[in-house]
């Protein structure tokens, strides 16, 4: 219906797409921000990361082994990173449903959308649960953000503000899913000509939050 | 549905127009107004900067001879002044001000694509804006620790407002962001996905390009600032040891360990590079269109300048340790990035030669907005060049920290992207009040501050070249210095004075203008760009009445040969003119 | 794509996808149980970029976007790039300038407790 | 028209004003001769570029000023044009790079033989440190660094017992000899700059840096701190002296080592309580000071001010400007004590002397004192009880006519400008910001007005 339906791809298509007039990428504004949004967020994390990364590498004091540190003891075996591994497989698995619910939001079912969304959102509360278990824990050991008894002082330091920082991200991203989840039940979106790219653009929120989880799982818990 | 771009979705529900005052003043989602709000704040504490640059002067220049100016609050002002002019003056202004009001009306789109949150984007800052303010009020004051904030000084004893001021001013810059950041998303999608019908890319204004460019930059570099920021709190108050190693301060231990201030350098420079640029290209941007219109000639190689403002954006992210040739990092970074700093050169001097090349063979009007536009390019080559000798690894070695880095960045920033501010606001002026502003006035003002600062800054670089180093409180008997050294520092002060006192003229016109300026008509420049093509002018809520325009041609169709004027408007169509260099189809 | 269709794609992708990323995080975790060295790291990081672009791949429906935005949101980490790059010397940098100057570190580690 | 004229006389002005300039480099001193060369270099490329340019645009804004008549060119592009001035352009910067490049790989290794000095900074004064006869320097700890060890050396490292220290900002050198400084904070961001080197480089605390040079003429040269640090920074200065190999060594040898430094004895009161005998008879049995003898209090100062002062009487840093008549009569006094214990003898004695707060003497707007106060605090101590590591003595309950009349001095030159009295120097920079004899008045009222905190146990 708009000729911003170009059909050429490859670099043609690059050209073709910044050439054209009125819009670039044919997609809502809310997405193409959502997305602008990410790059910036990319590299709040990334510089957390790299400072992570250059403080380690810069510390003379022994670096805590994270299996260890991180480690649970189940039946009488200590098994290392097993909440890590539970957490992680948690903020997959919402991933998973909200991808479903993007795509169920496309088929305008939105009681499916809706569940969807909720089940999202609890994952992600689940989530944020753990962490907290996980830091009291930790500190219970006496890890605090200025020292700790197993290594160097950053450990601490890099450990509570990156996975704080990213439990923010995630906390926020609940209450985005509740909010977003409730009004598609209650149809607000029917009244805006029944459109449910917000539900994508909500879900590019939520994927990325598991994506930085992703890099954080293997710098900080495995590396 | 919000797919279907924007010149195809124009009924009118679009824009509710505002009614009561307050939603059209002060809560208004306006860009235009939300635009003049920045402005005028920015504006605002810019004048607090430049009184801050005064004082810090009058001790320069007659040292020790006014009892208020205590070392103390010597190194209270460099930092505020410093870091009020970068961020809470330019930013804003050229971004928040500039970019807010010029973007929509360019680009032929009815406003911000998010107009709620763009007001946001406004308070936000303003709330920035406070808490700056309030750090000097807290006990202790501002903190004096340089606008780059390097810790460990920025954080321990002997530094001035270590208590509260650094505080304040880490909340202030993180809640800039937020403000920067729910602005810059706005002006971005905006100009990648509002443009009118026929408003291509390379049909748009340079300013557009150099307030886009900037934007960019802004949302990849600002990140490094609030991270670096957030750790430097952490650091503060609960002792973590990012930026701190273990020190013996005051002849005690903090308790920090191992934690590496260089870090906090690299960070702080991968943000503040690209700062200098966010600065820059609006600058550049705003000043080829002043260029082009007042010389009645098409922006010579428009392409190039555009590929110029790209190739400047995406080169500034690997030049940000030539700031640290001598911060003890790694010496083998020098070869690197005195390798990619003087490329930049480059780019850069396409930009200029291509402004100069628009007035060869133009037809040149010198009203005030012209030679503000001039004045800039020659201040610009001045501060562009002594920046060489800066990237020149070798040679920062005996000019860093001296004045001559001082005045490189003053004729560089504190001058030229001024002089465009001054230029933009005159040439706007008209569309944006309605009024004309008084020529001879602005001419006069023109002349003050364009001498006033060259006459500032020049001499600067000799200072520095003696090896007087930047943020001393005063210098007292040296053997390497002679006395008429000092002598130079007071004819310096004695401009700046002057300088400072001439910005009355600028405010004097502005409020002449508003109360009995001359009505002004709605295209007072025979400008080809949309912005002077709206209905009415001022512009209206929503800009462009019941039918947004179509854009037909590039922005600087000026001249163009077979045709009676000597503009052609954007929206005029091919077949009522000719087509002329249209860099729209390819 | 033109706007009713939006980024909808058959579930099954979804359902790949995810039981993929479910056996990818079992290995990445599984990498914690061999000694450290090179090959380990090769995994860490094989594994972490394969989940990652799945992720954004087909998760993020990036694989589906034109070029453009392709280019457009992976082009400029390469500014990171460089920064991780360069901070990297950083660090070694200022590692070896304190165990030349300072000597090894005092620090006697704490065993983690078990519980 | 008149625009292009000024643009004209603005590059002809800016040229003259280059050329006729007496601020420029100061004297080479050192063997960064390519540095200069390089300077020249880019001066020259950078200088044509501006006068091209600019001239360029005069003419353009006079031959192309607004003419009813005439109409501008329509000349989008010129692929040719812009593609010469890049290259030239590209031309222009390789040939300001190169060399550029090139000096830097000099800079970047040190030659091996080069002389090793390890120059320490901190808030706001300079200290160093020679390896000493093996060459080595023994390892060093911030964590370690208290009043007896300001180096912050290892106890136990062998290499470091000969380590020479010097606790002064003066260092020596000999000349045409390659030395490399090791450069060392204790606290905070610091920068080592001789301008006449020119060369400098950074202090980080947490890590060591380092630059070389090759000094090339005899002589004493001003180091700055160039990196801001606080307060204190621009009063952050120390020198360097060059001289001949022999002079060095003879030097050198004098200095303590760290060995001497932790065996050195504590002074003996008993003993010095026969030499104070000549100091009682003007500052007073008790050390309360007398004003009408102009001898301050001295009970309560503590030992290592005291110390330094004495030994300032000594070596002519004090006592010697011709309008410090009173500090003139301290020097025979002094002169009595010949050796270094005897004067750590005295000192400890003063030490176990009653410590009275003295009668006040000077009146004053106790507001406004505590706002010049301020300033002072920053290195005295909010209390005024004097902070050691930053070489600022007690003012607390100390006499306050002396104060005064020594803040005068300071003002006036009479004292600090000896150029080995740094200390001193930094006083001269700090008491000018008292503007008349009210604020000294005010000020000092205000140190009246504060008290010795009560003695807490350790
Ligand atoms: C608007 C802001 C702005 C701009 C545009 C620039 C532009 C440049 N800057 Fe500057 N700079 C600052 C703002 C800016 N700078 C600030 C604020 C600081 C100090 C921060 C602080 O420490 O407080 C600083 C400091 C600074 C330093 C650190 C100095 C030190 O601390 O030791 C260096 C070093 O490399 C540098 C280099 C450059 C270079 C190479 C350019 C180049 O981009 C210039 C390119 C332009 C030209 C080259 C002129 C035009 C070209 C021609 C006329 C063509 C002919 C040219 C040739 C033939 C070569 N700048
Ligand atoms: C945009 C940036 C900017 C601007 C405009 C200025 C303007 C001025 N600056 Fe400064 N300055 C800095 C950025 C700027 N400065 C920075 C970043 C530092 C480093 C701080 C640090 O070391 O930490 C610095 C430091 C600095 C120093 C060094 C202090 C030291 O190292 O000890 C000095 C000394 O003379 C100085 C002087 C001046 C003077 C006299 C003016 C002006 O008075 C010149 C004349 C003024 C104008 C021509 C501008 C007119 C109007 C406005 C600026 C506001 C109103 C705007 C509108 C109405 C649109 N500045
Ligand atoms: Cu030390 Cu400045
Ligand atoms: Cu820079």
């Amino acid at each position: 219906m708009s000729e911003a339906v170009v059909e050429a791809t490859g670099t043609q298509g690059v050209v073709d797409d910044f050439s054209r007039d009125k819009q670039v990428f044919g997609m809502p504004w809310g997405k193409a921000m959502m997305w602008i949004f990410l790059l910036s967020d990319t590299f709040i994390f990334s510089i957390f990361l790299v400072s992570y990364m250059t403080v380690r590498i810069g510390t003379t004091d022994p670096w805590p082994n994270p299996s260890e540190v991180f480690g649970l003891t189940m039946f009488g075996a200590n098994v290392p990173l097993l909440l890590i591994a539970i957490m992680t497989f948690v903020l997959i698995t919402s991933s998973g449903t909200m991808a479903l619910a993007v795509n169920m939001g496309y088929r305008k079912d939105r009681t499916k959308t809706f569940w969807l969304m909720i089940a999202t959102a609890i994952l992600g509360a689940t989530f944020v649960g753990m962490q907290a278990f996980e830091w009291t824990k930790l500190i219970s050991e006496g890890v605090r953000p200025w020292e700790n008894p197993f290594g160097a002082a950053q450990f601490g330091s890099s450990f509570f503000m990156i996975t704080g920082f990213h439990g923010m991200h995630v906390t926020g991203g609940v209450i985005y899913l509740l909010v977003i989840a409730f009004r598609v039940k209650n149809g607000f979106y029917e009244k805006r000509g029944g459109n449910y790219e917000i539900v994508e653009i909500c879900g590019l929120y939520w994927h990325f939050v598991d994506l930085v989880w992703v890099f954080i799982f293997a710098f900080f818990y495995l590396w | 549905m919000a797919y279907v771009a924007i010149a195809d979705r124009d009924h009118e529900e679009e824009h509710h127009d505002p009614d009561t005052f307050i939603t059209k003043y002060i809560w208004s989602q306006d860009h235009k107004v939300i635009a003049i709000q920045y402005g005028m704040t920015a504006i605002f504490v810019g004048v607090i900067a430049l009184a801050l640059s005064v004082m810090m002067r009058l001790q320069l220049g007659f040292p020790d001879s006014f009892s208020f100016i205590t070392p103390e609050r010597y190194y209270q002002f460099i930092t505020m002044h410093g870091m009020i002019m970068v961020i809470y003056l330019l930013t804003a202004l050229f971004l928040g001000g500039f970019g807010n009001y010029l973007i929509p009306l360019m680009i032929g789109s009815r406003d911000m694509v998010f107009p709620y949150l763009n007001m946001l984007s406004y308070w936000v800052y303003l709330l920035s804006v406070i808490i700056l303010i309030a750090s000097f009020f807290v006990p202790g004051g501002s903190t004096g620790a340089g606008w780059t904030l390097y810790p460990p000084q920025a954080i321990m004893e002997g530094t001035p407002g270590v208590d509260w001021g650094i505080l304040l001013m880490l909340a202030s810059l993180g809640v800039f962001i937020v403000a920067f950041t729910m602005g810059g998303l706005n002006y971005i999608t905006t100009v990648l996905q509002a443009r009118c019908k026929g408003m291509t890319l390379m049909r748009m204004p340079l300013s557009i390009w150099g307030i886009f460019m900037a934007t960019v930059l802004g949302l990849l570099a600002f990140p490094a600032l609030l991270v670096s920021a957030i750790m430097m709190l952490l650091d503060k108050t609960i002792l973590t040891s990012f930026f701190m190693p273990a020190i013996s301060s005051y002849g005690a231990d903090p308790g920090y360990v191992g934690g590496s201030p260089i870090l906090f350098q690299h960070l702080f420079w991968f943000f503040g590079h690209p700062e200098v640029y966010i600065v820059a290209l609006p600058a550049f941007g705003v000043v080829s269109d002043l260029l082009s219109t007042h010389a009645r000639k098409n922006i010579f190689g428009y392409r190039m300048m555009v590929w110029a403002i790209v190739a400047i954006g995406g080169l500034s992210f690997i030049v940000w340790a030539h700031h640290m040739y001598v911060s003890g990092m790694n010496p083998y970074f020098g070869f690197f990035f005195a390798t990619t700093t003087l490329i930049i050169a480059v780019p850069t001097a396409i930009k200029v030669y291509n402004w100069v090349l628009t007035l060869w063979e133009g037809n040149i009007h010198l009203r005030t907005p012209m030679l503000f536009a001039i004045g800039f390019i020659f201040t610009f080559i001045h501060g562009g060049l002594t920046g060489l000798f800066l990237g020149n690894v070798t040679i920062d070695l005996p000019l860093s920290d001296t004045y001559f880095v001082v005045a490189h960045f003053h004729m560089v920033m504190g001058v030229s992207p001024i002089l465009v501010v001054f230029g933009a606001i005159y040439h706007w002026w008209p569309k944006i009040t309605g009024r004309m502003y008084n020529e001879t006035l602005g001419k006069w003002h023109f002349w003050m501050t364009f001498l006033g600062t060259y006459a500032i800054y020049l001499p600067m670089h000799y200072l520095g070249f003696q090896g007087v180093p930047r943020r001393y409180f005063s210098m007292g008997e040296t053997s390497f210095l002679p006395d008429s050294a000092q002598d130079l520092n007071a004819v310096i002060t004695m401009s700046a004075l002057f300088v400072a006192a001439t910005q009355i003229l600028f405010f004097i016109n502005v409020f002449w203008s508003l109360r009995k300026g001359p009505k002004a008509d709605p295209n007072p420049w025979d400008a080809t760009s949309l912005e002077w093509q709206t209905p009415d002018t001022p512009p209206k809520h929503g800009n462009w009445g019941h039918h947004l325009p179509e854009c037909h041609r590039w922005a600087y169709d000026y001249s163009v040969p077979g045709y009676e004027d000597d503009f052609i408007p954007q929206n005029v169509p091919a077949d009522r003119a000719p087509a002329g260099r249209d860099h729209g189809e390819h | 794509m033109a706007a009713d269709e939006g980024q909808q794609h058959p579930l099954k992708v979804y359902w790949i996808m995810w039981v993929a990323l479910f056996v990818l995080s079992g290995f990445s975790y599984a990498t914690d149980f061999m000694e450290d060295g090179a090959l380990r790291t090769f995994f860490i990081l094989f594994f972490m970029f394969v989940k990652a672009g799945g992720i954004v791949w087909i998760f993020m429906h990036m694989g589906w976007e034109r070029l453009s935005l392709k280019l457009a949101i992976l082009g400029p980490p390469i500014a990171i790039g460089v920064l991780i790059w360069l901070m990297t010397y950083e660090g070694f940098y200022v590692e070896e300038s304190r165990l030349e100057h300072y000597g090894e570190s005092t620090f006697e580690p704490q065993e983690v407790p078990h519980h | 028209m008149p625009f292009a004229v000024v643009l004209i006389l603005l590059v002809i002005g800016s040229i003259v004003f280059h050329v006729l300039s007496p601020w420029t480099f100061t004297e080479l001193a050192s063997n960064w001769k390519m540095v200069d060369v390089t300077v020249d270099i880019t001066l020259y490329v950078t200088g044509l570029v501006f006068v091209a340019v600019n001239l360029f645009m005069a003419y353009c804004v006079y031959k192309f000023r607004y003419r009813e008549d005439a109409r501008a060119k329509y000349e989008p592009e010129n692929h040719k044009l812009e593609s010469w001035l890049t290259g030239l352009t590209t031309v222009g910067v390789a040939a300001m790079l190169t060399p550029g490049l090139f000096v830097w790989a000099n800079f970047v290794d040190v030659p091996e033989e080069a002389h090793v000095v390890e120059a320490v900074g901190q808030q706001w004064h300079w200290t160093y440190r020679y390896p000493g006869e093996d060459g080595k320097f023994g390892e060093v700890d911030a964590e370690r660094i208290t009043h007896d060890n300001p180096f912050g050396m290892d106890p136990d490292d062998p290499n470091g017992l000969d380590d020479v220290l010097v606790y002064n900002p003066e260092v020596h050198i000999p000349i045409n000899e390659p030395v490399k400084f090791l450069l060392r904070s204790k606290d905070v961001l610091h920068d080592f700059a001789v301008a006449e080197f020119r060369v400098k480089m950074d202090l980080v605390p947490g890590m060591n840096t380092f630059l070389w040079l090759q000094p090339t003429k005899i002589g004493r040269f001003d180091v700055l701190c160039e990196e801001l640090c606080g307060v204190g920074h621009h009063t952050m200065r120390g020198a360097v002296v060059v001289e001949e190999m022999e002079d060095f060594e003879a030097w050198l040898a004098q200095q303590p080592t760290w060995a001497d430094m932790s065996t050195k004895a504590a002074g003996d009161a008993a003993a010095g309580q026969a030499q104070y005998a000549v100091c009682g008879s003007c500052h007073g049995q008790n050390g309360e000071g007398m004003e009408l003898l102009n001898a301050p209090k001295l009970a309560g100062q503590s030992e290592w001010y005291l110390r330094g002062q004495i030994n300032a009487y000594k070596n002519g840093l004090r006592g010697t400007h011709e309008d410090d008549t009173f500090g003139a009569q301290m020097v025979p006094m002094v002169a009595t004590l010949a050796s270094e214990a005897s004067i750590d003898n005295v000192v400890a004695y003063i030490q176990t002397m009653p410590d009275e707060k003295p009668a006040a003497t000077i009146e004053g707007d106790l507001e406004e004192g505590e706002e010049h106060y301020r300033t002072c605090a920053y290195c005295h101590g909010d209390d005024g009880m004097g902070v050691q590591a930053l070489n600022a003595p007690r003012i607390t309950e100390m006499s306050d006519w002396y104060l005064k009349r020594q803040i005068e001095n300071f003002q006036k030159g009479v004292r600090g400008l000896h150029p080995q009295d740094f200390y001193g120097f930094q006083m001269s920079l700090m008491s000018k910001s008292l503007q008349d004899d009210d604020a000294v008045n005010d000020l000092v009222a205000y140190i009246n007005s504060l008290t010795k905190p009560l003695p807490t146990e350790d």
